[in-house]
């Protein structure tokens, strides 16, 4: 008896939230809990629902990056049948058999971020990570006069954004053939495993003029290490969340992801799709960098971005 | 005597380990219907020799003969193709298995498919082997679930069911109450006149005359002697086993006057199932705690002790209520010698010194800080005091034989100021040189101003040594016995049940 | 009688109302997590929810069965995770290289079960205590995972591997069938066979096989083994549901696994296991997740909530068992 | 003279030389390998990196040596440090005072191991369960807490403590020494310690001989969780940032780290001086693959060979086994 009322109170406690529901309800994955870049990416969902008169449904899981977590999620929303999705897979190969699930049971998903390598999707929003890794890697080398020597802290090697990432980095160091390549080590997109590759390349190599990182987490890490060891490089990262080291100088750029605007037009663009407004195939940001000079107007806080308008946007 | 060739004969058996000659060129025989008694003081080879009977040690040098053909034993297996089984004195029992199970295993009836078990067979076939035991207990009762005598029992059962030739016994009365003794022997009897020859391991001199038919004695692995039970008298066996006259009385100066009261338990109930319990121990005075096995003589000492959670009564100590964990217990000074010296007693793989050091650290060290060389220092002492034959106290204690690992779990006491010491057998499985001195050195301890309670299963240690005694049955104290009315006949009485 | 008698045992004492009388923490748990769960959402008790808790329990509970002997021989086997990565890793190997899928799912039960007996041999020949043993080689097989496949999925188009988790077999999910089947033969083992029996007895008793005269190092390498195996087939199903294989998939699942072995009331200590527990902690698990995915509960809640679940369970058998 | 010869004497006892004797040597045979086939190896800076980066595994396995020592297990050190970790930096950024976030963190740590210690002494839950379903409590606090986001930039003087240097040694490596002589103290030199090895050896025994088992076991818990949080202060300072999960990784290497170091996980015998060759091992190893550039993909291979290395050389060495096998 008494386990009745518990149960009923807790179910009360439970639907409470949902019982304020109206308008689509969108079902939003993402890889993980613990990576800034997420963060944004949820807030920027979040935001362009509530423009849009719209719910967001958060599935995350709860190990990082688990693949068979991510397919449990999407089988359990299948049975729910959110309106639309907007996905990234946590691996963009090994995920493609959790989107043929989706277009089976006939719900509309947006990709963004990360691109799956199978299945249908309304839409793609994202960033090329090829051409942002390019712009920014371009970016050092010609800060570094188009000379001297350099190392590549790499992410997690089999994510595809790592891959076309390097690709870009590559491309950029064959454009100028008078900076030496040193080595090239994996970070596994991690601050803390990119500091203690730094901290060896440091002794390996005694001049190090200039660090490409994959990302700015181990950017971040790099930037530590040479504080640590007293040395000084060039570091630029991917991903546009060292806002304050470029601030503070220490990072020299940071390709801007824009996590927040993937976020807010990867769930528009299923909100637009459900009402039967035109979306592109594809929306992809051009690849800005985020430097010294532009960065005052990233330093809006998370919680205070607003999402920009779908017509600005996508008119370009 | 006989004058076909013996059922087994074991000619020049020696078995050697690193720094001890456990074997030295023994040889044994034992004949259908007999009823060999093997005695010896612990570490004179008895458990050896049995291992090499059953074949869990191969023999280094040394022949066996099998009713006169020349035979191997080398494994488990060769030794029960020969119709040899073996009651362990450590049970050899799965917990988690059920009684059947345990008695067949090994040697399952197999069943439709090649690796099944044919459970309906099992468990007929195990259904009337407790029968002839007289033993009422489902067969697929667990074996963690049966009390020590009836996990005796089973393993009883499981040597019966290889239909043995050769039953081998290592101490099985050790953990019985004397009715179960005695259906024990009327068993043995049994197998006796249907032919099956019994080797049978004890340190209790009233079994060994009772019922062997031959004995041998074993000393530092060698054979000393083999006769028949007329030709020697007790005192004259003790001899042969220690090498030595030994006094078997542990006569002592029993308590005159009556000494402070140390520990007084009023309606004691514990979780274990003990209730309304009711005893005084004064100093000066050894306390008996007797009654058969089972009867909740240890769950007393553990309620006491604080070991099992106490459900109601008082327990006062020197007149102050008591109430707590052991940690409790032992800084108000109680000291325990628990039952089972290798589960509850000792640290097996710490050393002497620090298993003797144990319940004593905090007086040795008040500031906490502990030193090795003090720590040696005192443990040596006590080495010496206890006459714990160890080449050193740095030695781990699980290499110890029997004897001086007991003298090890009551050492360890006399360093932590305890005044009421609980003494639960502690004479199991040591031999009678090592008894003596135990109850040497419980004298000792009494005469110094403690209090002992003791439990013991033998009645004559309970009646040789103790000033008074108690006498348990199904949970609660059954009556009292003085000085005066101590006997073996009186416990008996107050312990058995009246139908 | 006295409260401190311990309640029968399923299994070998096997009367249905003994098996009642000990109903562990983790089934009242899942008791309860169904009936808040089938209050709060009209999805929990649909045919295809259920249907997906069941599909989604069933390479854990593979791996969590023999994980069930493996602990009750007073054993662990942390390196299952890891060996099932790598045994995924390999199937869809051999199937991206034009192998068929009979000699792919050969390949991964012979890595599974060369892991397996690896193990056994490491723990039972040298005496080197399983929770280490079992780290080197979660290392070893995580290693070779990451090298073979240079940190990448490796894709699969291959229909009869997608068949094995979406198709079904007379109406029945097949992914549903070898979890029964996995269940009913490792059931079988258990209680039915010479093994099983020994493994009872290899938690509780070992010395007691040696002086029956059975080779007791044999039965102990059997086990993990068992488990190696295992860990094989539940690649299968991991594989077939990703139609690729990934070198980290599986990493880390066998914490899941011996969590749910324990739940479901099976002891570090004595051999004293129980099959059945460990599906109704599997399940627990399997519940857990979904429902509170169902109910869209924030995920950082959602990882609290298992860690409660192990601790509640472990809370209400130790209140239960309290002396 | 005398004094000479006896504070010799104890620092023998103290390192214990016997225990980990052999692994010092495997240790050196590393180095040799690696300054072979590597020049920058022997290098100072190298070799202080080497030594900080060995610094944090200690400290944080030093705590969780103790845990084994009673025949236990903490899977929720590397949670902790997450928690800790996040907390102390939070606070840090709030009130802007590095030793109020080191206080909290060290006190976060602390309270995770009490809770710990509560579970497995009290509740008498296995600890490999009770501190698994710990983690992921942790965990999903720690990820509640922080939204996803990271927490970094802190004042130089915090930062000192997992950068800074001092006398030319960096100051993780003055702290490990710290607590290595204080852990050897600790388990060696107190009554405290004899009594947590008894409880490994024969916890029935120890019980029975007025050891009071859950006062240790909680101590023990307590003291790895607010080592964990320790470790995190360190980790944080040398980062300069905090994120949810990063103490994940460190789980399984600090318990390695124990393990190379001679600790029997099931209790009664172990050093903590092993356990920092034990971490200095797996630190080498690690940095010898990052100086000969060999692919990271080889690490957990390589760190999965050296533990069963490590444990099939003691097998070898028992001879006997230790009585329980």
């Amino acid at each position: 008896m008494k386990m009745k009322t518990l149960a009923s109170l807790i179910t009360i406690a439970l639907l409470s939230p949902l019982a304020h529901a109206d308008g689509e309800k969108i079902a939003v994955f993402t890889k993980n809990l613990t990576n800034p870049l997420f963060a944004e990416i949820r807030a920027g969902a979040d935001n362009a629902a509530k423009q849009m008169n719209a719910t967001t449904q958060h599935y995350v899981p709860t190990k990082p990056d688990s693949i068979p977590e991510q397919m449990s999620a999407i089988e359990d929303v299948v049975v729910k049948k959110p309106d639309a999705i907007v996905f990234i897979p946590v691996d963009s190969k090994a995920m493609v058999a959790g989107v043929n699930k989706i277009n089976a049971a006939n719900i509309p998903v947006v990709n963004i971020n990360d691109r799956a390598a199978g299945g249908k999707f309304v839409s793609f929003v994202g960033v090329n990570d090829y051409d942002l890794g390019l712009e920014t890697a371009r970016f050092l080398l010609k800060n570094l006069g188009g000379k001297g020597n350099v190392v590549i802290i790499e992410g997690v090697k089999g994510a595809s954004t790592n891959q076309d990432r390097i690709r870009g980095f590559k491309k950029a160091l064959e454009e100028n053939p008078n900076v030496k390549l040193l080595a090239s080590q994996t970070g596994n997109y991690q601050r803390n495993q990119a500091l203690s590759v730094m901290e060896n390349l440091m002794q390996s190599f005694p001049q190090i003029d200039g660090v490409l990182a994959a990302n700015d987490a181990m950017a971040t890490g790099v930037i530590e290490a040479l504080a640590a060891a007293n040395r000084k490089a060039l570091v630029i990262g991917v991903n546009g969340t060292g806002i304050d080291e470029i601030k503070q100088g220490k990072l020299l750029a940071t390709g801007d992801y824009k996590g927040f605007q993937q976020g807010c037009l990867g769930t528009m663009a299923a909100i637009r799709h459900l009402r039967k407004l035109p979306v592109p195939a594809e929306l992809m940001f051009p690849p800005n960098l985020i430097t010294q000079a532009n960065v005052q107007s990233f330093l809006v806080p998370k919680d205070k971005m607003v999402c920009p308008k779908w017509e600005d946007v996508v008119k370009k | 005597m006989n004058s076909t060739p013996p059922l087994l004969e074991l000619r020049d058996i020696s078995k050697q380990f690193p720094g001890v000659k456990a074997l030295d060129h023994v040889s044994f025989a034992v004949h259908s219907g007999e009823v060999h008694m093997l005695v010896g003081e612990n570490g004179a080879g008895k458990s050896s020799l049995m291992k090499v009977l059953c074949g869990a040690y191969r023999a280094d040098e040394g022949e066996f003969f099998h009713r006169g053909e020349k035979v191997e034993i080398r494994s488990p297996a060769d030794a029960r193709a020969l119709g040899i089984a073996v009651i362990f004195q450590e049970f050899s029992l799965v917990p988690y298995l059920s009684i059947a199970q345990n008695i067949f295993l090994g040697r399952e009836f197999p069943g439709r498919f090649p690796g099944t078990i044919d459970h309906a067979r099992m468990h007929r076939e195990a259904k009337q082997l407790l029968d002839q035991l007289g033993l009422d207990i489902p067969t697929r009762t667990l074996v963690h679930e049966l009390g020590v005598a009836q996990q005796q029992m089973v393993e009883i059962a499981k040597a019966l069911s290889q239909n043995a030739r050769i039953l081998v016994m290592d101490e099985p009365t050790a953990a019985l109450s004397d009715r179960e003794t005695e259906r024990l022997f009327a068993m043995i009897r049994q197998l006796q006149s249907d032919g099956v020859a019994i080797v049978y391991i004890s340190h209790r001199m009233a079994e060994v005359f009772a019922m062997g038919d031959r004995i041998t004695v074993l000393r530092d692995g060698k054979k000393v002697a083999s006769l028949l039970p007329g030709e020697a008298t007790p005192d004259e066996l003790v001899h042969l086993m220690v090498g030595r006259s030994v006094d078997r009385s542990y006569a002592r100066n029993f308590c005159q006057s009556e000494g402070e009261l140390i520990l007084e338990v009023k309606d004691l109930s514990s979780v274990n199932g003990v209730k309304g319990i009711n005893l005084t121990v004064r100093s000066g005075e050894i306390v008996g705690l007797s009654g058969l096995v089972g009867a909740g003589r240890s769950e007393v000492a553990r309620a006491i002790f604080g070991a099992d959670r106490v459900t109601g009564g008082e327990i006062l100590l020197h007149a102050r209520a008591h109430r707590g964990n052991p940690d409790k217990a032992v800084a108000a000074g109680i000291a325990l010698v628990p039952e089972s010296r290798k589960a509850e007693g000792l640290a097996l793989i710490r050393s002497v010194c620090d298993n003797l050091m144990l319940p004593g650290l905090s007086l040795a060290f008040p500031s906490r800080i502990y030193h090795a060389a003090r720590a040696r220092q005192i443990a040596g002492a006590l080495i010496d005091r206890l006459r714990i034959s160890t080449p050193s106290s740095q030695r781990p204690v699980r290499l110890l034989s029997g004897g001086n690992q007991q003298k090890v779990v009551i050492g360890k006491w006399l360093g932590s100021g305890s005044r009421l010491f609980i003494i639960d057998e502690p004479t199991r499985g040591i031999d009678v040189g090592a008894k003596a001195e135990i109850f040497a050195l419980i004298d000792q301890l009494v005469s110094q101003g403690a209090g002992v309670l003791m439990i013991s299963s033998e009645l004559s240690e309970i009646v040789q040594v103790c000033d008074r005694s108690y006498v348990m049955r199904d949970g609660r104290i059954a009556g009292h016995l003085s000085r005066e009315q101590l006997s073996e006949e009186n416990i008996l009485k107050m312990g058995v049940h009246h139908e | 009688m006295s409260e401190n008698s311990i309640a029968t045992p399923p299994g070998t004492t096997s009367t249905f109302s003994a098996e009642l009388r000990r109903v562990p923490g983790v089934a009242w748990i899942l008791g309860l997590l169904v009936l808040v769960f089938a209050l709060a959402s009209r999805d929990f008790l649909s045919a295809p929810n259920l249907l997906n808790i069941g599909l989604q329990s069933v390479i854990l509970l593979i791996l969590a069965l023999p994980m069930t002997m493996i602990i009750m021989t007073e054993g662990v086997d942390i390196s299952m995770g890891a060996v099932l990565t790598l045994a995924s890793v390999v199937l869809a190997w051999v199937l991206a290289h034009d192998g068929s899928l009979p000699l792919a799912l050969a390949a991964a039960l012979v890595t599974g079960l060369a892991f397996g007996v690896g193990n056994g041999m490491l723990v039972a020949l040298l005496k080197m205590p399983p929770f280490v043993v079992t780290l080197g080689t979660m290392g070893v097989a995580q290693g070779l995972a990451l090298l073979a496949t240079d940190g990448q999925s490796i894709v699969v188009s291959n229909d009869s591997l997608q068949a094995v988790y979406a198709g079904s077999f007379m109406g029945i999910p097949q992914t549903l069938l070898i979890g029964a089947v996995v269940y009913a033969l490792s059931h079988w083992l258990l209680y039915q066979t010479r093994f099983g029996t020994y493994v009872f007895a290899l938690g509780g008793n070992p010395d007691a096989l040696g002086l029956a005269g059975i080779r007791a190092n044999y039965y102990l390498i059997a086990v993990y083994a068992f488990g190696g195996l295992m860990a094989g087939l539940a690649a299968l199903i991991l594989t077939s549901r990703m139609s690729s294989g990934h070198p980290t998939a599986a990493i880390g699942m066998e914490f899941d696994a011996i969590a749910a072995v324990v739940v479901g009331g099976t002891s570090f200590e004595h051999g004293n296991g129980w099959l059945f527990g460990t599906l109704l902690g599997v399940l627990a698990v399997g519940a857990l997740r979904n429902g509170l995915n169902l109910l869209t509960v924030a995920s950082s809640v959602q990882v609290s909530c298992i860690g409660l679940l192990v601790i509640v369970a472990l809370l209400i058998d130790g209140f239960k068992g309290k002396k | 003279m005398n004094d000479a010869i006896a504070s010799g004497r104890l620092m023998a006892r103290l390192v214990d030389l016997k225990t980990i004797g052999y692994r010092l040597a495997a240790a050196l045979a590393i180095c040799l390998v690696l300054a072979a086939a590597s020049d920058v190896f022997l290098t100072t800076n190298n070799l202080l990196n080497v030594l900080r980066q060995a610094s944090l595994l200690f400290l944080l396995a030093s705590g969780l040596t103790l845990v084994i020592l009673t025949a236990g297990l903490d899977l929720s050190v590397g949670a902790n440090i997450g928690m800790s970790a996040c907390i102390a930096a939070s606070v840090i950024k709030l009130t802007g005072s590095a030793m109020l976030g080191a206080a909290t963190g060290v006190g976060v740590g602390l309270a995770i191991g009490l809770l710990n210690g509560v579970l497995v002494a009290l509740m008498r839950m296995p600890p490999f369960i009770a501190t698994y379903g710990m983690l992921w409590v942790v965990h999903g606090v720690t990820y509640w807490f922080m939204a996803g986001t990271t927490i970094y930039g802190f004042p130089a003087a915090f930062r000192a403590l997992g950068s800074g240097y001092f006398l030319g040694l960096p100051i993780p490596v003055y702290l490990m020494f710290v607590f290595l002589a204080l852990g050897s103290f600790f388990a060696q030199r107190t009554t405290y310690g004899q009594e947590i090895y008894a409880i490994g050896a024969n916890r029935e025994a120890a019980r029975l001989s007025g050891v009071p088992i859950a006062k240790r076991l909680i101590l023990v818990y307590a003291v790895s969780g607010a080592m964990a949080g320790l470790a995190s202060l360190v980790f944080l300072a040398r980062m300069n940032s905090a994120e949810g999960d990063i103490g994940e990784a460190f789980t399984l290497p600090a318990i390695a780290a124990a393990l190379i170091g001679g600790t029997s996980l099931f209790g009664g015998v172990g050093t903590v001086s092993g356990t920092l060759v034990g971490a200095l091992i797996l630190t080498l190893v690690l940095n010898g693959m990052n100086l000969l550039t060999i692919d990271a993909s080889w690490q957990p291979l390589v760190t999965g060979v050296i533990v069963l290395l490590a444990v099939f050389f003691d097998a070898l060495t028992r001879k006997g086994g230790d009585g329980r096998q």
